[in-house]
């Protein structure tokens, strides 16, 4: 973010408590000092407009990134991205374009009850017009903000909550611009592939380990950017596994599991062997007791237990 | 006390249509009270009142250390009066509609205290079973209808409870709890013209506390004054002193009887404080701390407390009495909610819909994992 | 409309223009003349929170339809769906239920351009705790009103632009309460499954005549409740043609039409002869030009193609 | 006058960012005019300004009837003081968020009648490519941002694009027009405590027309007095009559002047009327006859003519060369939208991505039905 900042005067940051708070997550804590009021925005709670106002900013040519604190809130100014951001281009015949970043947390599993546990990138990766990423490392979070601000038009990264208690050295030499556009192979394997992404990626690895002692080779597929998809990737995997579960933190019905189920139907159907199985959220609203939300989200065991079926194994 | 309740009783209106007869309840008493002696009998249940919501949440300060209670949990500290007050004015078939940081509205409501930490425990008999923590209490019995964790978002719903008492005739009033960061958002707005442009029974109590998480009043609203601000939608608004119980008590009073009159929503803004952080996760780094230590000065307990000596009505042995009470109230909740049960995993779907509609129609999850644990998970800390 | 005011004195209808302009399109005209205002409500243009205030009369046991003109403005009050109608059933342990109907208009094909053409309900469906019904015939439209009032819990009802132009005989007796809960199958047939929804249904039908022609023998599912699907029926169609179009308005990636795909590729994949096809919408913002929207939205002439393709002919 | 633009020249400040040095630009005259045979001129500019639109829209009924424009389209006729008066305040760096009835405004702002016709024929020489429709004129050229057909959407824009102007520090001013109906939606609310809260170049031209659809004022707004609520939000505001352009153009640059001095956003509530349904759907069942009548008596080519022809500025050839330039000018656009092509449905996935992306990318229907028309369809009404 400080790069950002530094490298290109467009850029500005803007948000509930992105200031002196230092961000919900304390993401942004010393940029105003460094960069001003100006650039460092506070906003009241008024979602629509602060959003709607990035969007007016972008459109004037600036570059700025809106933070919206979680994307429960981010309903609230849906209206102003599906509308307004992914539309204007194309509505104007490519007169208007909405060089806009959003940011915003996503996800559970922090037991904050059913109202602040959304998983809702899914209905972002339905609209038209722009760019969906989810980082599930912090190298990938922190990398993504380049070219993400390099985009002409909107771009909406995701960051699951769980991302930022993850530490990591992230002051080590390192390329500095992720491809956004590409999925990544985290884990090769060779019986069944593990299509995740995000605050899931944890879990897919912690299976792909699990199966592995079980004599079961996983591929884990971390999909990064969830719009554009990244079928190649996704597609070759197929090929070589035959055996496909995708994992994702989403209520099962009308998941973006099920966008990626549907993709392998019509691209990889001769080369499946078993049917795709989806480990999704349970359909309920997200409980506040720990017991109750792990019950209802994406596990380990799930995962495992999926991966065997679909192989034929215990299934 | 008995709190494990199995399921709360039906919204006593459930099967009213609109235009119902007016309900013949007495109009409750206003104004100033005469008698000396009730006048301090309740001065001291205010007292009371507001130190069981100070003792509770000190309490639950530690418990949270002690992981107990997990999740956001959101401090009332500082503005007990706000809540104890404004619930003066209220009748049991009145309406409450409350936001995150809610529990002293939900003690002061008579929602017990074993209910609401069983609650934080995400224990079963907790008053949501577990399942909406500190920032979701409900008590349909009580026309407590919750805790709203989205800022702003129990606004319409709110005028939705007073719209059905308007459209069924009767006198009830519906309260509605928000914070000044909520008058920002849209939502405010909507309701606010909704309600007076339908002259609905509706009290929007607007906790001015000056902070919205770590953004000051003057970082949230260009005119500060948001009294002024609300009776530009044509409603009486007015400000109160927030840290004085009964100035919050009459001022409650004088609005609740204009809404039951029939002369619409009516806007208090309760210039309160908050002297913890915003919430657990909170550092608090943008506040002074002398001027927390100044609105200190004026902390609710301490202003009645003083009136009250000087008035010679509290000595300090009703004091401590008073002080014990809390503490035991507090120790009985928590062993309460210590030993309440876990709710079955395998209850997790339920209540998606409503229990009689699954019965006919089965639910959503036909093709979901089933959830793993055990039936029944006995008590502790989870 | 008129006999759920006349039968229930808890029903009351709201939104915009519902009362003196009789609605949007006409469909509530005279109604303020007959039940008056308090129960014909006309709203500000203030979509949150008349939704939302709809969700607390419910709450107070009255039985409110709540008519957001179409489905594009209802983005101004899907936190109140999502966050307060769908969730507080199961948020406070099952105490606070909230019977209300939602009704809007959505779809395309009527050159309102991108921001009043959005087909959205996917996204809807997407929500566990409610319900989501999308009439595809007039009859359905009047006789899925009265199942939904009884509905203790949130039902939403979307109903296709085009349904207004269709003309038909209501007055003939008629079974009065659609079965709410099944889908129903308008058309048998041998070779392949047409499965389908609201605006689309007639497009589907006319392409099943068009491939009796060609001698390809088409059955058509109308789904007719979108939450939750009737898998039983899907299965039963798909288990007797073994090839499957799903035809859905919504965008592509992340619609309604990827989760049956889903659905089917796990319930019924040894079933399928081929690959579940998808004719949806392009991923574009509607345009307003009319040969340009033809192009964006599903045709008949894509279904047939889609279905030659999937029973091997012309593929 | 060439309307044909492949590519509409981007913003000018695209490369410019925060804190860009302020712009040298003469700070427009303002207030009254001296010059008698300035003022004279000007009345005839506005008058012919005003009579363009009205003109133009009254084909454009016949047009719709006739199917060569579709979709809905929302007459302006009666309001044409509103946007004639507002845009003389106005700069070409200035910009301008409207609504779905903006004819008046994109013409008042210089959009050439051609591309807005055009563009209603749904043709690729429209100002829109053909893809907006009435609703959704665009010329970034001309900065003018649309055509925005959820009602209270353009708001938040509007302020951002003003924002833009603020931290590069220039004296433009962003205007945006909505309604009265708009007034009661969150994002409006939202948009002026920004704005005033960031003291924002931003001019909130509310179009008070008396009615949303069928919903008079005084069933949208409990307080109808808007300008007086705006006032609440701390910026200046007031109401201009808007059926006289000289009193709108007069409150405008009253407003662009404490805009461009750095005062912040400013809220003129323009009262007017329209004379048409709604839309061209709407039947207009709600309004009384007399009180269209009424309004009819102060339509503002009236209002303005009869004071010319007071003055002895205006004669009756005069009008009639007036009546016959907007004759022409229509029936220049009318040929010119008759003549132009299609836009090739092969160009339908085009600008849902930006082209430079696209080219590097790809776009996101690898999947997609390939458009079905065959390219370049030949003009004429399709
Ligand atoms: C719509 C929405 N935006 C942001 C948040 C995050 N958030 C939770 S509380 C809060 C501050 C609210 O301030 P205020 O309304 O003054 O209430 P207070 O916390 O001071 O009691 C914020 C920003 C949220 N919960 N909902
Ligand atoms: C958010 C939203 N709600 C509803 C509509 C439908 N609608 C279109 S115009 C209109 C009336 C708007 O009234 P006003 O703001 O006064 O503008 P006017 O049409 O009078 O110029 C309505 C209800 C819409 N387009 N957007
Ligand atoms: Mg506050
Ligand atoms: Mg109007």
């Amino acid at each position: 973010m400080r790069e950002a900042l530094t490298a290109d005067d467009r850029v500005f940051l803007m948000g509930e408590d992105v200031g002196k708070y230092g961000g919900a997550f304390g993401v942004s804590l010393g940029l105003l000092e460094e960069f001003g009021p100006e650039r460092i925005r506070d906003t009241p709670l008024s979602e629509a407009a602060f959003v709607g106002a990035g969007i007016g900013a972008a459109i004037a040519g600036l570059r700025p990134i809106v933070e919206v604190m979680t994307v429960n809130f981010s309903l609230l100014a849906l209206d102003q991205v599906l509308n307004n951001a992914a539309t204007l281009l194309h509505m104007s015949g490519g007169q208007v374009s909405v060089p806009i970043v959003l940011r915003m947390t996503t996800g559970a599993g922090r037991q904050l009850a059913a109202q602040h546990s959304h998983s809702l990138e899914g209905w972002y990766a339905h609209i038209p017009g722009i760019r969906v990423l989810a980082p599930a490392t912090p190298a990938d979070a922190r990398d993504m903000l380049a070219p993400a601000l390099a985009d002409p038009d909107p771009v909406v990264i995701f960051e699951h909550g769980s991302l930022y208690n993850t530490s990591s050295d992230l002051s080590a030499t390192h390329h500095r611009r992720a491809d956004i556009f590409s999925a990544a192979v985290r884990r090769q394997g060779d019986d069944v592939s593990l299509i995740t992404y995000g605050g899931s990626l944890p879990k897919a690895l912690a299976a792909a380990d699990r199966l592995a002692a079980d004599r079961v080779s996983a591929e884990v597929i971390d999909l990064r950017s969830l719009r554009p998809l990244d079928d190649a990737t996704i597609m070759a995997s197929v090929r070589h596994t035959n055996h496909v579960v995708v994992v994702d933190e989403g209520w099962r019905t009308g998941s973006l599991a099920a966008e990626i189920s549907a993709r392998i139907c019509e691209q990889a159907f001769y080369e499946l062997d078993a049917p795709v199985e989806r480990v999704c959220s349970a359909e309920v609203p997200i409980p506040y007791a720990r017991h109750m939300e792990e019950a209802a989200l994406p596990s380990t065991g799930n995962i495992v237990r999926a991966a065997l079926r679909t192989v034929g194994r215990n299934g | 006390m008995s709190t494990a309740r199995k399921k709360s009783p039906k919204n006593e209106a459930t099967r009213r249509g609109v235009g119902s007869s007016r309900t013949a309840r007495p109009r409750p008493r206003s104004g100033a009270r005469n008698d000396g002696e009730a006048e301090d009998k309740h001065r001291h249940e205010l007292l009371a009142a507001m130190l069981l919501i100070r003792r509770f949440e000190e309490r639950c300060v530690e418990l949270y250390s002690a992981s107990a209670i997990r999740g956001f949990v959101h401090l009332y500290i500082g503005e007990e009066a706000v809540a104890v007050g404004v619930t003066q004015a209220l009748e049991p078939a009145d309406a409450v509609v409350s936001t995150y940081r809610e529990h002293g509205h939900a003690l002061a409501r008579g929602v017990p205290a074993e209910a609401v930490l069983a609650e934080m425990y995400g224990k079963v008999s907790g008053c949501s079973r577990g399942r909406g923590g500190s920032m979701h209490l409900f008590d349909a019995g009580r026309r407590f209808y919750g805790g709203n964790a989205i800022v702003g978002g129990g606004l319409p719903v709110a005028a939705g409870l007073a719209l059905a008492e308007k459209l069924r005739d009767t006198t009830n009033v519906v309260c509605c709890f928000f914070g000044d960061g909520a008058f920002a958002e849209g939502e405010f707005h909507e309701t606010a013209n909704l309600a007076a442009l339908w002259n609905l029974p509706l009290l929007l109590a607007c906790e001015n506390n000056r902070y919205a998480m770590g953004t000051p009043l003057t970082a949230e609203h260009a005119q500060t004054d948001l009294a002024m601000r609300a009776s530009s939608y044509g409603m009486p608004a007015w400000a109160v002193d927030g840290m004085d119980v009964l100035a919050v008590e009459q001022a409650a009073r004088r609005a609740v009887d204009g809404i039951r009159a029939g002369h619409g929503p009516h806007f208090l803004e309760l210039r309160t404080y908050r002297f913890r952080a915003h919430s657990m996760y909170d550092p608090d780094r943008y506040r002074d701390k002398a001027e927390i230590e100044r609105w200190r000065t004026r902390d609710p307990l301490t202003v009645l407390g003083t009136l009250m000596r000087t008035l010679g009505e509290l000595h300090d042995e009703e004091y401590a009495d008073m002080e014990r009470d809390a503490a035991e109230a507090v120790a009985r909740a928590e062993s309460f909610a210590e030993e309440a049960l876990l709710e079955p995993t395998a209850d997790l779907l339920r209540f998606v819909h409503s229990e009689d509609q699954v019965a006919r129609h089965g639910d959503d999850n036909g093709h979901q994992q089933q959830a793993e644990h055990g039936d029944d998970v006995p008590g502790g800390v989870a």
